[in-house]
């Protein structure tokens, strides 16, 4: 991973400071059990559901307050980032079933069947309005339907996130050991 | 609309030093960065440059004010919530764009070793040509044929210069 | 008679359906239509002299672009030349090209294509129209002379005709367009009407006439543009002898006379038509006395008789109805002459396998009969009576001796010069092509040109033959056409007028052309190379080109992306930064800050942006950029933004993993060997310059404001109520502009597609290097990249 | 009406997620690309007509009014360039879905493609019709990120520099643009276009001008006027076929489309814009002289395609109404010449092996079929007539020659640009089609996506140039209409009343 001349043996100059020590990065790879990190994969476990619920309420929150459907996707997207890092691409595989780029379609075709549905109620394309729901227990709940576009928005970004941990993360381990390099 | 902007006084929206100082140094390093060789430097220099539009746009809606949130301040306090929202928009691309060229870079990497941007083979090979390649009477197949229409060119030329002078 | 042109154009299309089954029929075919179109054109005589016949068909009338055509009598003179000649010599293609020639199905149906496009021309009644013709024609002659392109010299002359009457063709153009904007309308007699009024006037009107000759000199190979119609000998003879003798080369002079009786009395229109058209005629008379190969002979000739009519046609003057009656004369009179001389040497060529006037000998009684005809075309082309070219000529010297003064008279003994060496070159031609040379083997004649040789060479001889004896047909025409000229001199065409100058000058001509070719070998030694070599002006205008093009593009397109986008910030901070200097004004009052936080914020991020412009590892700048995102989105706090603030922070987070991700993989350390001071300084001056500049830019624009937001007040007030979001920015999100997120949604998407594709599929790079087999199953990368 | 406005762009979104989730069925993919475009060409024939008969067409998105929610517009010169892209883009793409159908079988699914050629069909739809200045770089993004994907889409080693220059060059213009719409916004308080336009109005000239350069430059930068051009050249030569025949006829006329809006609408002028004249001189001389030397077929293409913007530069530099309609009639015929030419470039390199001219020969014997494929958009490039191009170049002209001095002599230059374009042309035609017979060289990467070298292009290939080939002719025989709609679509333009009314009502009094 460091460049071929080794001089960190001498007093460090002032302008080495920032030469990478070691390997900075712990590996995604869960096969190899050297590079596994107890504590982190447990911390993993605990935070990731918690932070999936956090973004949830993101997406909800959104019209109240600062939020909505980008943070949300963003904020659960951290937490596969999160479980990716720490247990690697087959951990994230047993959590993920569902192809990263069919995630994505799926958010667009919700965006989109969002802006396109007013036209069946002779409605403005991408108009909106409030829906009543009666549910049982909570009694009468208002939804603004604009709230569709975010969650169509949320899956989306949580799609994104997802094929960028398939990419540049599986990806590029894969290319490294196939390249032979010490990941 | 008519009688918000007639209620409504106009805040002075001129930037002031500190952010502009900011913007031009964001914009100077991203500038800076974009003109060199490397593609990774590049790719910093977009980013650079991506933060100082986003502030930039930002900014364009006037000097800091309250979140507009309607119930937690008066609306008149509020900051103009139009170029916060194309701003997040902006972030966003800006943000799709940045993965991209890094993608970019490393195929680029992968592929001949190292990330610089190459110049342009055909354009050096033309720019040290004498003559025009494939000269139009030529092209009967071979290359010689080539270099004879091409000396016919010069030769032609050569005479006129001679008669010229 | 847009009809009569499409249909010409249409069966040419079809032609090669013919040519497939029976390629010598083919010909047959196509001279149908010309044969037909001259019937029509001859049947409808009377209305043609009377005013003509008229056609409009409405293109592109916002343009002024019609397609307009008028039957009149310079049309008709035309048309006889066009299809009449034509007809005969598709008919000689079938004899010249045989049953097997792979050049037949495209030669048939290149020339059906070019009568079409000529009959168009000479039919036009609008500028625009003609000019749209006019092109076709230059293409129809591209395509004609380069045959199959296999033989330089095919290429080469096919190139510099079509270079040669386009240049000239696009300059007509403008002077159409010009012409047509000072006129308000691009009809032909409206514009002429416009011109004898003296209603147009001016520089405008001054560069349309020049541009326009210009169009007509190329076309019709006067000087210095001639060389190209000698160099497109190259192509079959019958091509030849259509379009490079009878017919296309005529298109200059053809429009010359069509405008000549609305702007000959203006100096800029005479003046270069007559210096011209002398130069030419005599330079082209000299050219031809010593050429050795009969075509080439044939084709300078050419070039003197067209130098020779732009003279006649395009002078106007005081006498302007007898040079322009001589004038329509000869027109005539040289289709008739100069397509059977062509169609001889084809036959000759086809006879002996030679068009050397030093190898052949004794071909006059090997070919009686064919000699025979061409001796009375060239005849004709030396003005002996009772020709059609005896006629012609004797109108021309009278026109010009009558008109005397310095004008009539230089005209005039120019005129006899050119005309001397025209007999003189006729004599070179007959002794060349059948005489028995002194020294020379008699030519072996290996086949006899059949009767479809030679008779279409005997209907145009006779032809001139016949219109010369019956020359009150051609002054009808004649003076129909010279009508628009005022009506001083009451000259008809006639063989007889008398003893007197017109008369002394022809017999002068004949005398001293028959003197020169006694003193032929004189004159073969003298001429070869005369001091101005018009072909080599081409070849050098040619290579110039070439070298400005390649200076010019290998200076600019330098090759190098940092000196590309170096001259995109040039161009953002020169352009709006000059007009802000001069346009701009410092806005009064600008405070250092608005609030107290900016300031810490501010110079995180500036110290930070300083210091990733100097990192040296990859990972030291990917970390400052961080500093510098979080640092942004703590300004956003400030300003009052909490949702752009929450979003910068976690794109920004976001962007730091993928950039882990990818520095895994990268040296340290920038590749980038660390440029010169040369390289580096001006960069960095650039690049603050650029900085300095928006955020100049930024202050005066802003500063500029005068109104609030034309939004703001509508969006708080509807946010809560009409978009159910007391967030009024998520409102404008979701909700005001939900377009934009969804189309920014889009370009995420697209992102991610984009980084599968180009992380995923490459470990599949450097194992390619196998052949992609039709048929085969997906390829494996994009197996990869479905996931 | 007016859900019909907001198709062309949700329909193309909509088919590029399809694509996406029905990622294994090759078939469901083509057929969702085609039947997409299919409609969305119609709808835009649909608008054309309507827009001409009623004026501008107006959708207000979510049913907020302008300025504070989107507008989409539809008016003569959107909606024609609309049409015209459409139609290209459907050629481009069944000759896209041939060619690989033709390389790989007919089971072969595209992973990234066929979403990305429609995301980009999307971003062009939107980009003309959209009346918001900050949703137009949106649009614009949408098209560019599109484009770099399949720019950059399995290049090798030897091309990977141009999708870098290309990227690159991009992203430093969207930047630009962010940047200037910044600006506009810190200057006016706006980003819808109509609105701007009053509010500009009210700005000091110097401060208006500045606004105008800087778009001016941020357009020109895509639109590849001289000198921001040299990206061009180096860029789209390298791309596969299909793609640099959709990049040559599509991007650069979206950009200019830009340009011609913005500079109409929002810095309205009463005579000859000095600046735009000389820098369409040098685009003509420069793309035109650069075309002369080259030796690789698509370069050659690209440089006659710079110098050609050129001519649109002119007709928009008049700045009368001749001119605009002028500069939106060559627009529109070059949208299709350019893809036709690429198209046909694609062909003929597929034949020999090779985009070096030097290496290729006799091709008119050979290969009569694509000679007329070739000849027929190199003649209405040139501007030869009785085409397109001449129609076109005919309309700049008589605009040219109407509006003074200065105006007269650049269109001296667009003739001599038109008689380098065809100096250029016969070369490709004497070099390609002309000479000896040669085989064909053999494809030197096999591992790209690009194969060569090979006599396998099917029908529907030939068919999708030729139907190109057939949307060129068919301006030109209908130049009638054509040239009286655009003659109409330049009146609106120099005098946008008609469109701020449609887009504003009441308010555009201001």
């Amino acid at each position: 991973m460091t460049t071929s001349r080794d001089e960190s043996h001498d007093p460090m100059p002032f302008e080495e400071w920032d030469r990478p020590r070691e390997a900075w990065l712990l590996s995604g790879d869960c096969r190899r059990p050297g590079q596994r990190s107890l504590l982190l994969e447990m911390t993993t476990r605990a935070v990731f559901p918690t932070v999936l619920v956090f973004s949830l309420y993101l997406l909800l929150v959104g019209h109240y307050g600062p939020g909505g459907g980008f943070s949300a996707g963003l904020v659960a997207g951290l937490a596969f980032v999160l479980r990716y890092i720490a247990g690697g691409s087959d951990d994230l595989g047993a959590v993920v079933r569902v192809r990263a780029p069919a995630v994505i379609g799926t958010g667009l075709v919700i965006a989109l069947l969002t802006a396109l549905a007013p036209v069946a109620w002779g409605a403005p394309v991408l108009s909106t309005t409030k829906l009543a729901v009666a549910l049982p227990l909570l009694g009468r709940a208002e939804l603004q339907t604009s709230v569709f576009l975010d969650v169509g928005v949320y899956v989306l970004i949580i799609g994104v996130v997802l094929d960028l941990l398939r990419a540049l993360g599986t990806g590029i381990e894969r290319d490294m050991r196939d390249a032979g390099e010490d990941a | 609309m008519t009688t918000m902007t007639t209620t409504m006084t106009m805040d002075p929206v001129t930037i002031n030093m500190v952010m502009a100082l900011t913007v031009g140094v964001l914009y100077a390093v991203g500038f800076t960065l974009l003109l060199s060789r490397s593609l990774m430097r590049v790719l910093i220099g977009v980013v650079v440059l991506g933060h100082g539009t986003n502030l930039l746009l930002q900014l364009a809606g006037g000097p800091p004010a309250r979140p507009p949130i309607v119930g937690t301040a008066p609306p008149e306090s509020f900051a103009d919530p139009l170029p916060q929202a194309l701003a997040l928009t902006a972030i966003v691309i800006t943000f799709a764009l940045t993965t991209l060229l890094l993608a970019l870079g490393y195929r680029a990497f992968v592929l001949v070793g190292h990330d610089e941007v190459q110049d342009d083979v055909e354009d050096r090979r033309i720019a040290r040509q004498k003559v025009p390649s494939a000269p139009l009477e030529a092209g009967d197949g071979d290359e010689q044929d080539v270099e004879s229409a091409d000396d016919e060119v010069e030769a032609a030329a050569a005479r006129g210069r001679d008669a010229a002078s | 008679m847009l009809a009569l042109v499409v249909a010409h154009l249409a069966v040419a299309a079809l032609l090669p359906l013919v040519s497939a089954r029976h390629r010598r029929a083919a010909f047959g075919v196509a001279a149908v239509l010309p044969t037909a179109t001259l019937l029509w054109a001859l049947a409808n005589t009377a209305p043609a002299l009377h005013g003509g016949l008229t056609t409009t068909t409405a293109w592109a009338p916002t343009l002024g672009l019609t397609l307009s055509f008028r039957l009149d009598a310079l049309a008709l003179a035309m048309v006889v030349l066009v299809s009449g000649i034509g007809a005969v010599i598709l008919v000689y293609c079938i004899g010249y090209f045989g049953a097997e020639s792979p050049e037949a199905p495209r030669n048939a149906a290149l020339l059906l294509a070019f009568a079409g496009a000529m009959l168009g021309l000479v039919l036009a009644d609008d500028l625009l129209t003609l000019y749209v013709f006019w092109e076709l024609t230059s293409i129809a002659s591209f395509l004609l002379v380069g045959q199959s392109g296999e033989q330089r010299e095919e290429r080469r002359a096919a190139v510099q005709a079509l270079l040669v009457t386009v240049f000239g063709g696009l300059a007509m153009l403008l002077g159409f367009v010009l012409l047509g904007e000072a006129a308000g309308t691009y009809v032909i007699p409206e514009i002429l009407a416009a011109g004898q009024a003296g209603r147009l006037h001016g520089g405008v009107l001054t560069a349309a006439l020049l541009l326009i000759l210009l169009g007509a000199f190329t076309k019709s190979a006067q000087l210095p543009f001639h060389p190209w119609l000698p160099a497109a000998m190259v192509a079959p003879t019958p091509v030849s002898a259509y379009l490079h003798a009878a017919s296309m080369v005529k298109a200059g002079v053809y429009l010359v006379a069509r405008l000549a009786p609305g702007f000959s009395d203006l100096p800029v229109w005479w003046v270069p038509v007559v210096v011209v058209g002398l130069a030419t005629m005599v330079v082209g008379g000299w050219r031809a006395l010593s050429a050795t190969d009969l075509k080439q002979l044939l084709a300078f000739g050419t070039v003197s008789q067209l130098g020779f009519l732009m003279v006649l046609l395009g002078s106007g003057g005081p006498l302007g109805e007898i040079s322009a009656l001589a004038g329509v004369a000869l027109l005539l009179a040289h289709g008739l002459f100069k397509a059977p001389l062509f169609m001889t040497v084809g036959a000759i060529d086809h006879a002996t396998g030679s068009r050397d006037l030093r190898k052949l000998s004794g071909l006059r009684t090997a070919m009686p009969g064919t000699a025979a005809a061409a001796a009375l075309a060239a005849a004709s082309m030396a003005g002996l009576p009772p020709l059609l070219g005896f006629v012609g000529k004797e109108a021309a010297f009278a026109g010009f001796l009558d008109e005397g003064g310095l004008r009539g008279w230089i005209v005039a003994l120019g005129l006899v010069l050119g005309s001397t060496l025209t007999a003189a070159y006729s004599a070179r031609f007959l002794w060349g092509a059948f005489a028995r040379k002194p020294g020379v083997e008699p030519t072996p004649v290996h086949h006899r040109p059949g009767a479809l040789l030679t008779v279409p060479i005997w209907i145009c001889s006779v032809a001139g033959l016949v219109l010369g004896i019956a020359y009150p047909v051609v002054d009808v025409l004649g003076a129909s056409y010279a009508a628009p000229y005022p009506h001083v001199s009451g000259y008809h065409l006639a063989l007889w007028h008398g003893l007197g100058l017109p008369l002394l000058f022809t017999a002068v001509a004949l005398g001293g052309g028959l003197v020169l070719h006694a003193q032929r070998d004189r004159i073969t030694a003298l001429a070869p190379r005369s001091p101005l070599d018009a072909q080599r002006g081409y070849e050098l205008t040619i290579a110039a080109i070439a070298r400005v093009a390649l200076g010019v593009t290998g200076r600019l397109q330098v090759g190098s992306l940092p000196a590309y986008l170096a001259t995109i910030l040039v161009a953002f901070v020169l352009l709006p930064g000059a007009a802000t200097v001069l346009g701009g004004g410092w806005p009064a009052g600008q405070p250092l800050y608005h609030s107290v936080m900016q300031v810490p914020l501010a110079i995180v991020v500036v110290i930070a942006a300083l210091a990733v412009a100097r990192a040296k590892r990859r990972f030291t700048a990917v970390l400052l950029v961080g500093v510098i995102g979080y640092g942004v989105g703590g300004q956003f706090i400030v300003d009052g933004a909490p949702d752009l603030a929450l979003a910068q922070f976690l794109v920004e987070t976001l962007s730091l993993v993928a950039f882990v991700f990818v520095l895994r993989r990268l040296p340290a350390d920038f590749t980038e060997e660390r440029p010169p001071r040369r390289v580096r300084v001006p960069k960095a001056v650039l690049g603050t310059v650029g900085g300095a500049a928006v955020a100049a830019f930024a202050v005066v624009l802003s500063g500029a404001r005068t109104e609030p937001s034309s939004t703001i007040g509508e969006f708080v007030r509807l946010a809560p109520a009409e978009a159910g979001a007391n967030n009024v920015v998520s409102a404008i999100i979701v909700d005001f502009r939900a377009l934009d997120t969804l189309v920014e949604i889009g370009v995420l998407f697209i992102a991610a597609a984009g980084v599968a594709s180009l992380v995923l599929a490459t470990r599949y790079d450097r194992r390619g290097r196998r052949r992609v087999e039709s048929g085969q199953s997906s390829p494996e990368h994009e197996e990869d990249v479905l996931g | 009406m007016t859900t019909i406005l907001t198709l062309p762009v949700l329909l193309p979104m909509l088919g590029a997620a399809v694509t996406v989730l029905g990622s294994r069925w090759a078939t469901l993919q083509r057929v969702v690309g085609v039947v997409v475009l299919s409609v969305v060409a119609v709808l835009a024939g649909v608008l054309l007509v309507v827009a001409d008969e009623r004026g501008p067409i107006v959708t207000e998105l979510g049913g907020w009014p302008a300025p504070m929610g989107i507008a989409l517009v539809a008016d003569r010169l959107s909606a024609l360039l609309l049409l015209v892209s459409t139609l290209v883009t459907l050629a481009v793409l069944v000759y896209a879905i041939d060619q690989r159908i033709a390389d790989y079988g007919r089971g072969t699914a595209s992973t990234t493609f066929h979403p990305m050629y429609l995301m980009l069909c999307a971003g062009v739809s939107l980009a003309y019709l959209t009346g918001d200045l900050f949703t137009l770089f949106v649009a614009f993004e949408l098209m560019l990120t599109a484009s770099y994907v399949l720019i950059t889409r399995r290049t090798n080693a030897s091309r990977i520099r141009a999708g870098m220059t290309y990227v690159t060059v991009s992203l430093l213009s969207s930047l630009l643009f962010l940047t200037a719409i910044a600006l506009i916004y810190a200057a006016t308080g706006t980003v819808n276009l109509a609105d701007l336009a009053g509010r500009i109005g009210t700005l000091p000239s110097g401060l208006r001008s500045v606004l105008g350069l800087m778009l001016l430059v941020v357009f020109g930068i895509k639109a590849a006027i001289v000198p921001l051009h040299f990206w061009l050249p180096d860029s789209y030569p390298n791309a596969p076929g299909p793609v640099a025949a959709l990049f040559a006829g599509l991007l650069t006329k979206v950009s200019f489309y830009a340009l011609l809006r913005t500079q109409t609408l929002l810095f309205t002028r009463d005579e000859p814009w000095t600046l735009l004249l000389v820098l369409a001189v040098a685009t003509m001389l420069v793309g035109a002289l650069g075309g002369l030397v080259q030796n690789d077929l698509n370069r050659l293409l690209s440089f006659l395609l710079v110098s050609h913007i050129g001519f649109m530069l002119f007709g928009l530099a008049v700045f009368d109404a001749a001119g605009v309609a002028g500069a939106a009639l060559y627009a529109a015929h070059h949208i299709t010449v350019l893809a036709t030419l690429f198209l046909v470039s694609g062909l003929i390199t597929r034949r020999t092996g090779t985009v070096a001219l030097d290496r290729m020969g006799g091709l008119a014997r050979s290969a009569p079929w694509l000679a007329v494929l070739f000849a027929v958009p190199a003649l209405t490039l040139a501007g030869m007539p009785p085409t397109a191009g001449f129609v076109a170049k005919l309309a700049l002209l008589e605009a040219g020659a109407a509006a003074g001095v200065d105006t007269r002599i650049v269109a001296g230059v667009v003739i001599l640009a038109s008689l380098l374009t065809l100096y250029a042309l016969v070369r490709v035609w004497v070099r390609v089609f002309w000479g000896k017979r040669r085989a064909p060289l053999p494809d030197e990467d096999d591992a790209d996506e690009v194969v060569i070298g090979t006599a396998r292009s099917s029908v529907p290939m030939y068919a999708a140039t030729g139907g190109l080939v057939a949307v060129s002719l068919a301006i030109a025989v209908f130049a009638g209409p054509l040239t009286a709609l655009t003659a109409r679509a330049g009146a609106d333009l120099v005098d946008p009343v008609s469109y701020r009314t449609a887009v504003l009502g009441a308010r555009a009094s201001r």
